[in-house]
């Protein structure tokens, strides 16, 4: 395992709002802000819309992080969303976490439309934690076995 | 069974630069549900769209993706082209990778894999998309404009004369901005004031402009077409409707030793004041901070201490006991434009920016900024135009003139240039050879940039006509020696140490974006640059938009302008307020929450969290007609689309238009780490 | 030979485990889980406490002859998971672009032996036999019947929540089985009687011996009492149940007798009988998945939810009625065996009061002694639903 | 440890210890209200707790004359308001309901009414003064209570004089016994432990998991008439019971109650395989507690913290 880590490239799922984080992703791309190109996102209007069924989801789906980021507080494009997130978010970390599932594998963020910058360096934290951590294998080995043996 | 459309950009070669956009068609030939993939040079070109539509037509397509740039660029333009071809415009989603890919990565074979990745994504996305319809949304044809300078006036005077009323604030007394404390204008010399002063009083008499002066935005709800603004209305301890600008109470004033900002030091006011004679309105406002009443109140002592100048007001215009007072407005758009302010050199300097102690500013009486010299030259100044040096009053023979103070210098934590310095200097320094012809006026810059009509021809004016002398080189110290400044300074065009015995020294310094601008920035939810200018939608294509619908910008809060640039920009805002005002209904875009009322149970926890109210109960019946139950309903017409509602609803019975379960669903799959 | 019976030590009947784990076949056979040795006892309240060692009984299969729990009463969960799985893969498929691939799964299955199965338990794969041979063969189910050999442990009977007896089936019955162990003085009879049984004997002669006529008269006495003992919790004619439920659909009592239930459905998990399946297609990515089959109980009402969002059992009295109907009257007229054993974990595993015994012997009262029904009944209290 | 002494000596609840049928004057009182307001007509049936050959089991009176069924001792472990849930349709047709109800139990009334699932008036509440009930119901008679046979929830109980109750019965009662190990000891002890064993520890109890949903059945807040759980398109939460859809099935079991969890532990007594439910509901009734502030009452005007927030809620996990 530990010498896999060593070439192991994570699969990391972003869910972001539309108005910040995703904005200030194409930000980061139009100032041309390198990053890891381990993260995919998945748009959404905002972070209330996430639901961590999603973030369970992906992790189902092979998924060895997510990162979930919208706007700062007082910043949502929907004035709240962010806020009933931060409640929703803060529960399912907790109960993740009671579980046995690494918190570093859940990147939770406030990124602005203004934050290229920021985006960058979340994406790339979030990527090396991830790939300390190794795949989560943990997670797949929850497979049937007939998918796994697929 | 599904049919989508992939059609992938080059860009030109800004996305095949680092992605192989051949192997993404390729790879995506293969993909569930896809029927037709190809790459393509320019998608958002011409041919790009007709091809577009012809593959649709063709294919007969479901769906289609573009992958391409990120949507908030040209998706509006992919979906129209969708829409021509009679495929439902919603039924078109972007895959973004450009800005979210090509532009952030380097190796091909990454940054390839990605891209599919990107585009499976959102094919898996538009396979369960639905046709809709736009949604149509009033427009408030009333619009604000924050800021009372040229731009601003500009602004609300352009909107004003389109006919729609425009709700003007200004956080100072006066407006006139900046231009007013200016002496003469480049290229032309003609005088700030003779030009500005019309358009203040135009904007302050023209009927379909409300001003509010001394008063700044409190907070902003709403969104394009339909803001609510609440503005504080600063205590002025004045009343506006009884004063009529006469002037006692600032004679009456025994509190007279002020320094005027309006002068910029160089002059006094009185605790009770018009900014300046031309002020508009002409009503003063009480100084509260160096007023002896307040002074005494603030003491605690028992009797007022003062009160001259409600005794010498005869219209009893003046109440000590004014406070903030809040007004809402209604309005469709906002225009910002909030302006500059210069880099307060060597005094305090904010996180990450040095200042200039070593250039002596603020111990040398005679070393001043350009704002100061524009007082010097102005003849409504403190020196009714005459050129004096604060220090003794006396007519400075040699003056340096510094270029680039806090621009252009990483160091000091400005990297940008102010872009008007090199065109004031020069005329700063042609200002002062023609009121003092024996003076001697030396320019220290870095690049002379006078990019503009009529600017370089100025600038060689300066030099050539007027004789004043410029040295390309950076000035390294300034200090006070005996009644001279001496100036350090290195020519490095003739590669040697320059020395100046000069009698003033005047330093461009940099333009920097106003006090306060983040914090209003947030209550628009639009975005500064890291130096706190306004960030543009676009920077070449949507120059005077900002990443929020309704709020555009105007001058120099989006980066340093001059006077001409301003204008423009505020006459470019005043057109997109009026196109935005040009209909009397918006399109928006139908992402609406919609229950599902077979599995609803009513519990309301949506209406809970539903930002805009837009959720209520409604009773169902059964088929006998009696009432069975109530259900939520969504009102489609407040609904703004967060979907927050979905996520707390535990059956699952409100989805959300353009961002459903299913597509949210589909897009997670498609990122399966076993594909 | 067919009714030749052989004497079998503890000792031996664990070595003949032993011999065959050693040859490779899969053993099955009720194994004591102690709650406390796995990670689960941080959780169990009963494992903080001194002195206790709750253990559960388990059908498993055997790593070690050792673990062979011959003492014990009733698995939690019967056989049946071993031939109908909670969950099993129907078949996998594949898109690319618009062809799509099957992929299907193996139907023959290794030999395997289950030992010291409870009569109960493989009585009810008998039952369900029918049912998966009726209009469809099911392969998965009759590829697992004919690779296991089934040897059950007469039964002592366990509690007053037993009936087998009432419902055509015995704690010495090997219906369903190939052969019976009868517990004796330090060892068992063994009696085979099917061909799968008789050769399982002749495999492993060499562990057995003739069993003296004293031994098997013994066992015949123990086999008798034990069957008194479950006649004793209850007695019924199960034709007059299934006529009297035939017709008496909307019978108040059928209702009145469902009252308690919360539609948990866990009776039908851990009912040997019960093989109702759901069939699912689980997405495992784009254009990828496995279809499946699992579990699903009468009590859910989603069980009947028709894509009109019609139900024609939506509320919970019908979905019980349902189960007794289904057990008792329409499977006893379609296929002439009872749907049920007797084993009485449905009643042991209610935790709302549903007592299958009790209910029996209302219907069976109300079927044969109407006139004692309004007295006898044990929910008469709970009124008959009055509409809304 | 002196609750423990007094647990020890008390018979459990109301119904006083003793044989199954003991008539306290709690349970005489219970009775009473229950034959008058039948006779009023004020309800069409008492749904309370009655002696049975298993133990004690929840029983339906409609005949005044059988309201001497009625018993309330520390086997009444049942909260009866899964009743009064609206998926239970087949209860709801016998008419106006009176429900028996301990202190614990109302806090469920006091959650559906907080939901507009139930309307106060619907219903007519008999509360039962109650020392603490046993794990299991199963047995011919109540039992002393003890530090291992009480069930562990019952210690710390807050609710003691329910007050959303429309009669309130029984003489005062001793605090519950200390169990021998309390949930939130049973939490710390699995806290303590390093994520692999949590993980190792928590997949092994959902893989037992056959999704029956007892666990969803019986609680009577879940109120949902299409569970999420029986979503197909798309479907969040796979249905066959193998490890992976066992989990997310728990998981979101676990989120959709946070902050209305009554913490009655019927969804882990009625648990066929024994998964230990309370440990997650009583972790998440720790985590809103800590977080928000927030402890679920019978209070029905109380604002649950889900679908609530604060500007200043904390958000340390958030970069």
């Amino acid at each position: 395992m530990s010498d896999a880590r060593t070439d192991f490239e994570p699969r990391i799922t972003a869910f972001v709002c539309n108005w910040c984080t995703y904005t200030g992703a194409d930000l980061a791309g139009t100032s041309r802000l390198h990053m890891a190109s381990n993260v995919r996102l998945i748009r959404l209007p905002c972070t209330g819309r996430i639901d961590p069924l999603f973030i369970v989801k992906a992790f189902e789906r092979g998924a060895d992080g997510v990162i979930v980021s919208g706007c700062h507080p007082a910043d949502c494009h929907y004035t709240s969303g962010n806020y009933h997130a931060r409640r929703r978010f803060a529960v399912f970390h907790d109960i993740m976490e009671f579980i046995g599932v690494d918190p570093r594998r859940m990147t939770f963020s406030w990124v602005s439309a203004s934050e290229g910058a920021k985006w960058r360096d979340v994406v790339n934290e979030a990527v090396t934690s991830v790939r300390d951590l190794g795949p989560f294998e943990a997670y797949r080995a929850l497979a049937p076995e007939a998918e796994r043996l697929a | 069974m599904s049919r989508i459309g992939v059609f992938v950009c080059h860009c030109g070669e800004n996305i095949s630069r680092t992605v192989d956009v051949e192997a993404v068609a390729e790879a995506l030939k293969d993909h569930p549900g896809v029927a037709f993939a190809t790459d393509y040079k320019y998608m958002c070109s011409d041919p790009g769209q007709a091809l577009v539509r012809e593959a649709i037509e063709e294919n007969d397509l479901t769906g289609v993706v573009i992958a391409a740039c990120s949507p908030h660029m040209h998706e509006k333009t992919f979906r129209r082209a969708v829409d021509q071809a009679g495929l439902n415009q919603f039924m078109c989603e972007m895959a973004n990778i450009r800005e979210h890919c090509s532009w952030i990565h380097e190796d091909r074979a990454d940054a390839t894999a990605k891209a599919i990745d990107i585009a499976r994504t959102i094919v898996e996305k538009v396979k369960h998309n639905q046709p809709l319809e736009t949604i149509r949304i009033p427009v408030t044809k009333r619009a604000l404009v924050i800021g009372g300078g040229i731009a601003g006036i500009q602004a609300a005077l352009d909107i004003a004369d389109g006919g729609h009323e425009v709700v003007l604030i200004e956080k100072e007394a006066s407006i006139g901005g900046h231009m007013s404390q200016l002496s003469e204008t480049f290229p032309t010399l003609d005088c700030s004031q003779c030009i500005l002063t019309p358009r203040m009083v135009e904007a302050y008499q023209h009927p379909n402009i409300k001003l509010y002066t001394w008063s700044e935005v409190e907070s902003v709800d709403g969104y394009i077409g339909n803001f609510t603004v609440k503005i504080r209305k600063k205590a002025r301890s004045v009343n506006e409707d009884l004063c009529n600008g006469c002037g006692d109470c600032q004679a009456a004033c025994p509190v007279k030793k002020i320094p005027s900002e309006f002068e910029a030091g160089l002059g006094k006011r009185t605790a009770i004041s018009v900014p300046f004679p031309q002020a508009v309105p002409n009503i003063p406002v009480l100084d509260r901070q160096n007023c002896t009443l307040f002074k005494g109140r603030r003491k605690g002592l028992a009797k007022e201490v003062c009160g001259k100048c409600k005794e010498a007001c005869l219209k009893g215009a003046i109440d000590y006991d004014t406070e903030d007072t809040f007004v809402e407005e209604a309005v469709g758009a906002i225009v910002v434009a909030t302006g500059y302010k210069l880099y307060d050199i060597g005094r305090e300097q904010p996180e990450g920016i040095k200042g200039y102690g070593e250039y002596g500013y603020g111990e040398v009486p005679d070393v001043i900024d350009g704002l100061q010299f524009e007082r010097l030259a102005s003849a409504s100044g403190p020196t009714a135009g005459a050129i004096l040096r604060p220090s003794d009053g006396t007519e400075p023979k040699t003056v340096v003139f510094v270029h680039c103070v806090g621009s252009r210098d990483p160091e000091k934590g400005i990297k940008y240039c102010s872009k008007i310095c090199c065109m004031y200097s020069a005329k700063h320094a042609m200002l002062y050879k023609h009121k003092v012809h024996d003076g001697r006026a030396v320019a220290f810059y870095m690049d002379l940039r006078a990019a503009g009509k009529g600017y370089d021809e100025f600038s060689r004016r300066a030099i050539e006509e007027d004789g004043a002398e410029f040295v390309r080189g950076r000035v390294s110290r300034i200090f006070r020696d005996g009644d001279k400044v001496k100036v350090w300074g290195y020519d490095t065009l003739n590669g040697e140490q320059v020395v100046i015995d000069a009698d003033m020294v005047v330093l461009a310094t940099a333009m920097r974006a106003q006090d306060g601008i983040r914090e209003l920035a947030q209550k628009l939810s639009v975005s500064t640059d890291e130096h706190g200018f306004i960030n543009e939608a676009h920077p070449k294509l949507r120059p005077v938009e900002t990443n929020t619908a309704g709020v555009f910008v105007a001058g120099a809060c989006q980066a340093p302008r001059d006077i001409p640039e301003s204008v423009a920009m505020a006459s470019a805002t005043g057109a997109k307020v009026m196109s935005l005002f040009s209909a009397d209904e918006l399109e928006r875009e139908p992402a609406v929450a919609i229950v599902n009322e077979n599995t609803c149970i009513g519990c309301m926890r949506c209406a809970d969290v539903c930002p805009y109210g837009a959720v209520e109960q409604r009773e169902i019946c059964a088929v006998d007609g009696h009432v069975c139950g109530h259900v939520a309903y969504v009102n489609p017409g407040v609904c703004q689309g967060c979907g927050t509602c979905q996520a707390v609803c535990l059956s699952k019975s409100v989805e959300l238009q353009t961002f459903t379960d299913e597509q949210i669903y589909s897009e997670i799959n498609a990122l399966c780490a076993w594909e | 030979m067919s009714d030749e019976r052989f004497f079998i030590s503890e000792s031996d009947l664990r070595a003949l485990a032993a011999d065959l784990l050693a040859t490779g076949t899969e053993v099955i056979a009720p194994v004591a889980v102690d709650a406390c040795a796995s990670p689960a006892a941080m959780a169990s309240s009963a494992c903080m406490r001194p002195g206790l060692e709750p253990e559960d009984l388990e059908y498993r299969a055997l790593t070690d002859a050792a673990e062979l729990d011959l003492a014990r009463g009733l698995p939690i969960l019967s056989l049946k998971g071993y031939f109908l799985p909670e969950h099993e893969a129907l078949c996998r498929w594949k898109q690319k672009g618009i062809a799509i691939e099957i992929e299907a799964v193996p139907t023959e299955f290794a030999p395997r032996v289950v030992l010291a199965a409870k009569p109960c338990d493989s009585a009810a794969l008998a039952v369900v036999d029918e049912v998966m041979n009726w209009d469809y063969k099911d392969e998965l189910w009759n590829g697992r019947r004919a690779a296991t050999t089934i040897i059950n442990l007469a039964c002592p009977v366990i509690d007053e929540s037993c009936f087998c007896t009432a419902v055509g089936a015995a704690p010495d019955a090997i219906k369903g089985a190939d052969a019976l162990l009868t517990p004796v003085k330090d060892g068992y009879v063994l009696e085979a009687t099917t061909e799968k049984g008789h050769a399982l004997v002749e495999a492993h002669k060499a562990r057995l011996s003739p069993a003296a006529d004293a031994l098997t008269a013994g066992a015949d006495v123990d086999r008798a009492a034990a069957r008194a003992r479950a006649a004793a919790n209850l007695e019924i004619d199960a034709g007059s149940v299934r006529d009297w439920i035939s017709t008496h659909f909307e019978d108040p009592l059928l209702a009145q007798l469902a009252i308690r239930c919360n539609g948990c459905g866990a009776c039908s998990s851990v009912c040997p009988t019960c093989h109702c399946f759901d069939i699912v297609d689980e997405e495992e990515g784009v254009g990828r998945g496995t279809r499946r089959r699992c579990w699903d109980s009468c009590q859910a009402s989603s069980f009947t939810l028709h894509a009109s969002g019609h139900n024609p059992r939506d509320d919970q009295h019908s979905r019980y009625r349902q189960r007794i109907n289904h057990k008792f009257s329409i499977y006893p007229l379609k296929f002439g065996e009872v749907l049920c054993t007797g084993c009485g974990r449905c009643t042991r595993v209610c935790h709302a009061g549903q007592d299958l015994v009790e209910i029996l012997q209302a219907i069976d009262i109300a079927a044969r002694r109407p006139d004692e029904a309004e007295a006898a009944a044990p929910a008469a209290d709970a009124p008959s639903p009055v509409a809304p | 440890m002196s609750e423990t002494a007094t647990g020890a000596k008390t018979s459990g609840g109301g119904g006083g210890g003793g044989g199954g049928g003991e008539i306290t004057p709690g349970v005489k009182e219970l009775r009473e209200i229950a034959r008058e307001l039948l006779e009023a007509g004020d309800v069409r049936v008492i749904i309370g707790w009655e002696d049975a050959r298993r133990g004690a089991r929840p029983v339906f009176v409609t005949d005044p004359a059988e309201a001497d069924k009625l018993i309330f001792d520390a086997r009444c472990v049942h909260n009866l308001v899964t009743y009064l849930n609206p998926r239970r349709d087949h209860v709801a047709e016998l008419g106006k309901i009176g429900l028996v109800v301990k202190g614990c139990d109302v806090k469920a009334v006091a959650g559906l009414l907080r939901e507009a699932q139930l309307g106060r008036e619907d219903v007519v509440l008999i509360g039962v003064r109650c020392g603490g009930v046993l794990e299991e119901n199963e047995m011919p008679a109540a039992v002393t209570l003890t530090p291992d046979n009480v069930a562990p929830r019952c210690y710390g109980c807050d609710n003691r004089e329910p007050a959303l109750v429309d009669h309130l019965v029984g003489e005062p009662q001793p605090e519950p016994p200390r169990p021998a190990q309390t949930i939130d000891e049973r939490i710390a002890a699995l806290e303590d432990k390093p994520l692999e064993e949590r993980w190792a520890f928590w997949t092994e109890q959902f893989s037992k998991c056959v999704r029956c949903y007892a666990c969803r059945q019986v609680c009577p807040l879940c109120v949902c008439e299409r569970c999420v759980a029986d979503k197909t398109r798309p479907q969040w939460i796979e249905s066959s019971p193998h490890a992976r859809g066992n989990l997310s099935w728990n998981i979101t079991r676990a989120l959709h109650l946070a902050g209305r969890c009554v913490g009655c532990g019927e969804c882990e007594r009625f648990c066929p395989v024994g998964i230990p439910l309370s440990l997650v509901n009583r972790k998440l009734q720790q985590i809103v507690a800590e977080r928000y502030d927030y402890t679920v009452s019978d209070d029905p005007e109380q604002v649950a913290p889900i679908g609530d927030y604060r500007l200043d809620d904390e958000q340390e996990f958030i970069k």
